[in-house]
């Protein structure tokens, strides 16, 4: 009981169903070496990484072979060794099917690694491990994809980060491979937590999780027993915990603003799968090349696969045993959030945290969409706290400077509202829809004031070199005497006019 | 009758000195709607409107002299806004000025192009560059589109391309689910 | 003394709503309630009309009209003093609220023949109102206008996301609500006793 | 083809269940109506019923729009049993016929049906018939007054023929004439048409049928907890001040319908405010008003005038009662 001490639960939320059970039974799997790799460049939140690398040439494990382009940006490494077969336009796991630039590796099966490089950050400084870390290619695994170095700070906006939370919640049903890391892999977390408490000099880290797990809570309890500077939050089972200012909220009681980052108050948050990323990295040298991925839902064999990035899902798919009921949909990412794949054509990304291959009630979509009655059940769920009927009823009319008004951005696009409605309106689909409209207005309006600007520009160019012209003529004029001035006119006059004669005259001749 | 009158006359005499000082008092010059109606309109200076811009046509609503629905490139939503920052009903496009077309931009053939410098004179917003006897350029990212480039090229070596969707531009779709009877149009 | 103000009001906003039981000033009320904000600024601008209107009107009749015999009269000064007033408040919004001016538009100008804002001083002589009887019953029955106009506003947005079938869109639904408003106005009929 | 968005796994509450919820909780004190009263209540339900029905069937078919979905979310039949539970047991036919039909084409259809009603389609057809038939919407059965199963049909059928016989004002239309002739209010409580009205059973029922909705979460307490809670207090504290002449206020929660009002007519969705800051202004209005009618105003009961005028408000409402976002100041 004491341990629910100090929850501070936040408005709405739902529980439903976890259905973690099924991918839990069977240990992770080390997926092996597949025959072709394709990487993605676009595998996280912010600028295309820049490839390095040419056709035909011959990369090794670890190796660099796309620059993070800028800050917001993150590199890309070969996972294995073998041969860049090319690099073009291929199917890659995104909500609009479309299809993206990829470098594809034909591996040679020998797993050469190249020099692996451990960072001792206490030599060579904060800084120093900073700028190398943007090279590690490490991104949030929660799903988010944020490049990590931008969260690696000891500062924001002057307040001194404090407290570290570790984002174990996993509150999407289904999803295990954050559950499964930390049963299977405690001592790695335990250290990379250990470690980063050090390098940001952190006051506090708290692991944060639900508490349907109990196995990793176990885990946990007895993994930092002797660890002062860890403790252990269990929050309550209650999707969306695991949203970053929902869990900030459990934890600790503290509502980060709107358009504020919890860094500035002294929170940083990092998922689980990311600490140990960054440990294995520091420690190993070993940059971000594989992660563990949940294949589950109607599936032969559900488990969690370790998998090298760029790998076939539709191999993966394979080694599960394939569908129980052949449907040929699935889901990436939980059922609240996920989207349904085009195909399993595609490779695994950094951002693949879970496939679900879809039960039969999810694709149930032909249950009528009936008019919202106002029941105001979305309303009571939205951890958000927004109205999501009317954000509903202005998105569905097409009045996107009402939906802003009633704070369609403040919306995570969690689906609570979508799971207990009624009318079973697709509510989600409505704020993206109205979100990324809104978007593209601001982007058409940008573009507009630039247009304007320049036209401005032209016009006032044209203005001036109108009078420029003027008063070089005026000039010149000057130069010349009036008299002079208009006998030489005249004389041209006299000759264009003469000339005029001839060519008629010749004109008339020839006809 | 004179009493009538007089008091007719008295009335009308003190409402009107009033009146004459508030006018006085209360004198504005300068139009902020204008602004308000440029900052609508899509800047593509294309002209379909029959104005020689966006601002002249801006003016042009402001002073009651042009309709709302002349600017094919702002589209229905175009209107729509018009509409409602004037108060006045929504009117469907005058298709005289033109349909609405997807965005594109101007791409020149390279290889046709004799560098005359036509393009660059007509282009509102300087998005093309070169120099005479060169071949010319389209900064695509701020080309408006408005096609004013296309007449005056004397070897027809410019084409107006649509903008593909990438993941990059890409955007959710207004949702569509069977049996949408909450936005059937009525036969 | 107060009670009598109070009730004024309470009749004039609620029982005998201008509106909706005496059904005048349909154009702006048709015409305004298009968006929140602009039929906000239309109520300001017509109670102010409405009071100082009535008040002079009422300084009018009382001291000019009825002492020489001219009741006969009253319809067109009260015409002649209310476009006064509306010139005068057009003014003043056109400097001060360029942008309201511009919404309001037509409307504006057409306070001065919104038969509410002729027939409430008409009402007030012919009640033999006092001035601040006069000055209550116009602020009252424009209290009773703005409130209407400004909640029947507030249902047309929410009605801009219906789904409502053609033949009834825009005015048709409009007067439908204003009908059935009128209907819950009804309800009011007795308070005043 | 899949809808390739999330969320992929849905709760199972539908709008039918709501709906279906309601009727199950008006039964009980339908029940009771009918055991006091006599059938006459059924005759109405059925009739309000087979007219919405049919209505409901002709405007969709006239749209284009799918007929099944929507005549089986059952919302047509809460409207239908609504009005027809508060129109006299004792009406005949075309009463019924008539006020359903403007509740489902005017009220609700007119303004795109489902979802899309400003107004409480129920009230909106009360009171178009209430101004229009005062005479017949204000005559209940008295309760003792054995009314006969055929005779029951005859008056359904044929209108009133020995009306007096079987018919009386209800109690808060006749406290209302009562006070009017200067009657003490001890008086007129004391009299047999008020002290033994059972009507109070009836609203007994009612209550229990919205304890269940709030039980199964159909409705949430804050709309019927404040309508109660402020009737009460304003009753109460008129009724210290001048015991006189104003009834006490277990008179006014127990009369006129006020459970059935609290628990199913004020809990409308569609038409209803949708925060809960809304829900309690709403509800605290809709009391003053229909407390302010029943005293003050001409008619004797108004619930269903003030629950259109709130209506009105609710857009108003709605907008100005929104909840502080997550993070916002």
């Amino acid at each position: 009981m004491k341990l629910f001490e100090n929850i501070f639960k936040f408005n709405g939320g739902i529980q439903a169903e976890t259905h973690k059970a099924i991918s839990t039974a069977e240990t992770i799997k080390k997926f092996g070496i597949p025959k072709k790799i394709i990487l993605p460049l676009r595998q996280h939140i912010g600028r295309l990484a820049k490839i390095n690398v040419n056709i035909g040439d011959y990369v090794l494990k670890g190796q660099l072979i796309a620059n993070a382009d800028g800050n917001v940006s993150a590199a890309i490494h070969a996972p294995t060794s073998g041969y860049i077969e090319s690099i073009e336009k291929l199917p890659i796991p995104h909500p609009s099917g479309l299809p993206d630039f990829c470098v594809v590796i034909i591996t040679d099966g020998k797993d050469t690694w190249v020099d692996k490089k451990p960072i001792d950050w206490k030599k060579i400084g904060y800084q120093k491990t900073v700028e190398l870390l943007i090279s590690s290619g490490i991104v949030g695994l929660g799903g988010a994809t944020f490049p990590s170095h931008l969260k690696l700070t000891k500062k924001d906006h002057g307040a001194k980060l404090t407290t570290l939370i570790i984002n174990a919640a996993e509150c999407e049903p289904y999803i295990t491979c954050d559950d499964m890391l930390m049963r299977e892999r405690i001592d790695e977390l335990i250290k990379g937590i250990n470690l980063l408490h050090d390098f940001l000099e952190f006051e506090e880290s708290i692991i944060s999780i639900e508490d349907n797990k109990l196995d990793a809570i176990e885990k946990i309890k007895k993994a930092i027993i002797n660890e002062k500077n860890i403790s252990l939050k269990i929050v309550p089972t209650i999707y969306p915990s695991g949203d970053a200012k929902r869990l900030i909220y459990l934890t600790k009681g503290i509502k980060i603003p709107k358009n504020t980052r919890s860094s500035e108050l002294g929170i940083q948050m990092f998922n689980v799968a990311t600490i140990v990323a960054i440990y294995r990295f520091l420690e190993f040298g070993e940059p971000s090349l594989s992660r563990i991925i949940t294949i589950t839902g109607n599936i032969k064999k559900p488990r969690n696969y370790e998998v090298l990035f760029g790998t076939p899902l539709e191999e993966i798919i394979t080694d599960a045993g394939g569908q129980k009921i052949n449907n040929q949909t699935f889901i990436m990412g939980g059922p609240m959030m996920g989207f349904a794949l085009p195909s399993i054509q595609v490779p695994v990304t950094k951002a693949m945290n879970c496939i679900i291959s879809a039960e039969t009630e999810m694709l149930k979509n032909d249950a009528p969409v009936l008019p919202c009655i106002r029941c105001a059940r979305c309303a009571e769920a939205c951890p958000v706290e927004l109205q999501p009927q009317e954000l509903y009823w202005f998105s569905k009319s097409k009045q996107l400077d009402k939906v802003e008004e009633y704070n369609l951005f403040d919306c995570i696009e969690c689906g609570c509202c979508s799971y207990v409605c009624p009318s079973n309106i697709p509510l989600v689909q409505y704020y993206r829809f109205a979100k990324s409209e809104i978007i593209e207005e601001r982007q058409h309006q940008e573009e507009a004031n630039i247009a304007r600007e320049r036209n401005e520009f032209r016009l006032s160019r044209l203005e001036r070199e109108k009078i420029e012209r003027a008063e070089r003529n005026a000039q010149r004029r000057a130069q010349t005497s009036s008299d002079e001035k208009s006998k030489l006119v005249e004389e041209k006059r006299k000759a264009i006019q003469e000339a005029m004669a001839r060519v008629n005259k010749e004109g008339d001749n020839s006809l | 009758m004179l009493i009538t009158i007089g008091v007719i006359i008295f009335l009308s005499l003190i409402i009107g000195v009033a009146l004459g000082i508030s006018a006085i008092k209360f004198k504005v010059d300068g139009d902020p709607i204008i602004e308000k109606i440029d900052s609508i309109l899509p800047q593509t200076q294309c002209g379909q409107c029959g104005y020689p811009g966006c601002k002249p046509y801006a003016t042009a609503i402001a002073s009651g002299e042009a309709d709302i629905n002349q600017c094919p490139p702002g589209g229905d939503d175009g209107i729509h806004k018009l509409a409602d920052l004037l108060g006045v009903d929504y009117k469907p496009l005058n298709e005289e000025h033109g349909v609405p077309k997807p965005k594109s931009v101007a791409i020149i053939d390279e290889k046709t192009c004799i560098g005359c410098t036509l393009c660059i004179q007509a282009c509102p917003v300087d998005a093309i560059l070169g120099s005479a006897k060169h071949m010319h350029t389209i900064i695509e990212k701020e080309c408006t589109g408005c096609e004013l480039c296309l007449p005056p090229c004397p070897v027809d070596c410019i084409d107006m391309v649509p903008i593909k969707e990438t993941t990059e531009n890409w955007k959710w779709k207004y949702p569509v689910h069977k049996l949408r009877v909450d936005e059937r149009a009525t036969p | 003394m107060i009670n009598n103000y109070l009730l004024i009001i309470l009749s004039t906003v609620l029982v005998n709503n201008i509106v909706l039981t005496k059904i005048l000033g349909l154009c702006p009320f048709m015409g305004v309630s298009k968006k929140l904000e602009t039929s906000i600024s239309m109520s300001a601008a017509t109670a102010f009309v409405l009071t100082i209107g009535s008040m002079t009107s009422w300084a009018i009749n009382h001291y000019l009209l009825e002492p020489n015999d001219l009741i006969y009269l009253r319809t067109i000064t009260f015409i002649v003093v209310i476009a006064a007033v509306v010139q005068f408040t057009e003014m003043l919004m056109e400097k001060h609220f360029p942008f309201l001016y511009k919404m309001l538009g037509i409307f504006l100008p057409l306070i001065t023949t919104n038969c509410a804002v002729l027939g409430i001083p008409l009402l007030n002589a012919q009640a033999s109102h006092t001035l601040i009887e006069s000055a209550f019953f116009g602020f009252g029955g424009a209290l009773g206008f703005s409130l209407v106009l400004i909640l029947f506003a507030s249902t047309r947005e929410r009605l801009e996301g219906a789904d409502i079938p053609r033949p009834f869109k825009g005015s048709a639904i409009a007067m439908t609500t204003a009908a059935i408003m009128s209907l819950a106005f009804m309800g009011f009929v007795g308070l005043d006793r | 083809m899949i809808s390739n968005q999330s969320p992929f796994v849905q709760d199972t509450t539908s709008v039918s269940y709501i709906m279906f919820l309601v009727l199950v909780a008006l039964i009980p004190g339908i029940l009771v109506h009918c055991f006091l009263f006599g059938y006459g209540i059924l005759f109405n339900i059925i009739t309000a019923t087979i007219t919405v029905l049919i209505a409901e069937y002709l405007i969709l078919k006239a749209r284009n729009y799918p007929v099944k979905p929507f005549l089986t979310d059952y919302s047509a039949i809460v409207t239908a049993w609504l009005l027809a539970v508060s129109i006299p047991s004792i009406a005949p036919w075309w009463i019924i016929v008539v006020g359903s039909l403007f509740s489902i084409i005017f009220a609700k259809h007119f303004y795109g049906g489902l979802g899309s009603n400003l107004f409480n389609p129920a009230m909106v057809g009360y009171a178009i018939l209430l101004i229009s038939f005062p005479a017949i919407m204000t005559k209940w059965p008295s309760a003792y007054a054995s009314v006969s199963f055929g005779e029951e049909l005859k008056l359904f059928f044929f209108g009133i023929s020995n009306y007096d016989a079987i018919a009386s004002a209800t109690p808060l239309d006749y406290l209302k004439t009562e006070l009017l002739l200067n009657k003490n209010i001890d008086q007129v409580l004391a009299e047999p048409i008020i002290k033994a009205n059972p009507l109070i059973w009836v609203g007994i029922a009612y209550l229990l049928g919205g304890i269940f909705l709030i039980y199964k979460k159909i409705i949430t307490w804050h709309l019927p907890l404040t309508y109660l809670l402020t009737l009460f207090l304003v009753a109460s504290l008129f009724s210290l001040a001048n015991p006189n002449n104003f009834a006490p206020f277990y008179y006014h929660l127990l009369n006129g319908g006020t459970f059935l009002a609290a628990f199913f007519i004020i809990t409308d969705p569609v038409s209803g405010p949708t925060t809960p800051k809304g829900k309690i202004f709403f509800a605290f209005m809709v009391a003053m008003l229909v407390y302010l009618i029943r005293i003050f105003g001409g008619y004797p009961e108004g619930i269903a005038f003030a629950v259109i005028f709130m209506n009105i408000c609710v857009p108003l409402i709605d907008k100005l009662s929104q909840p502080k976002v997550f993070g916002h100041d």
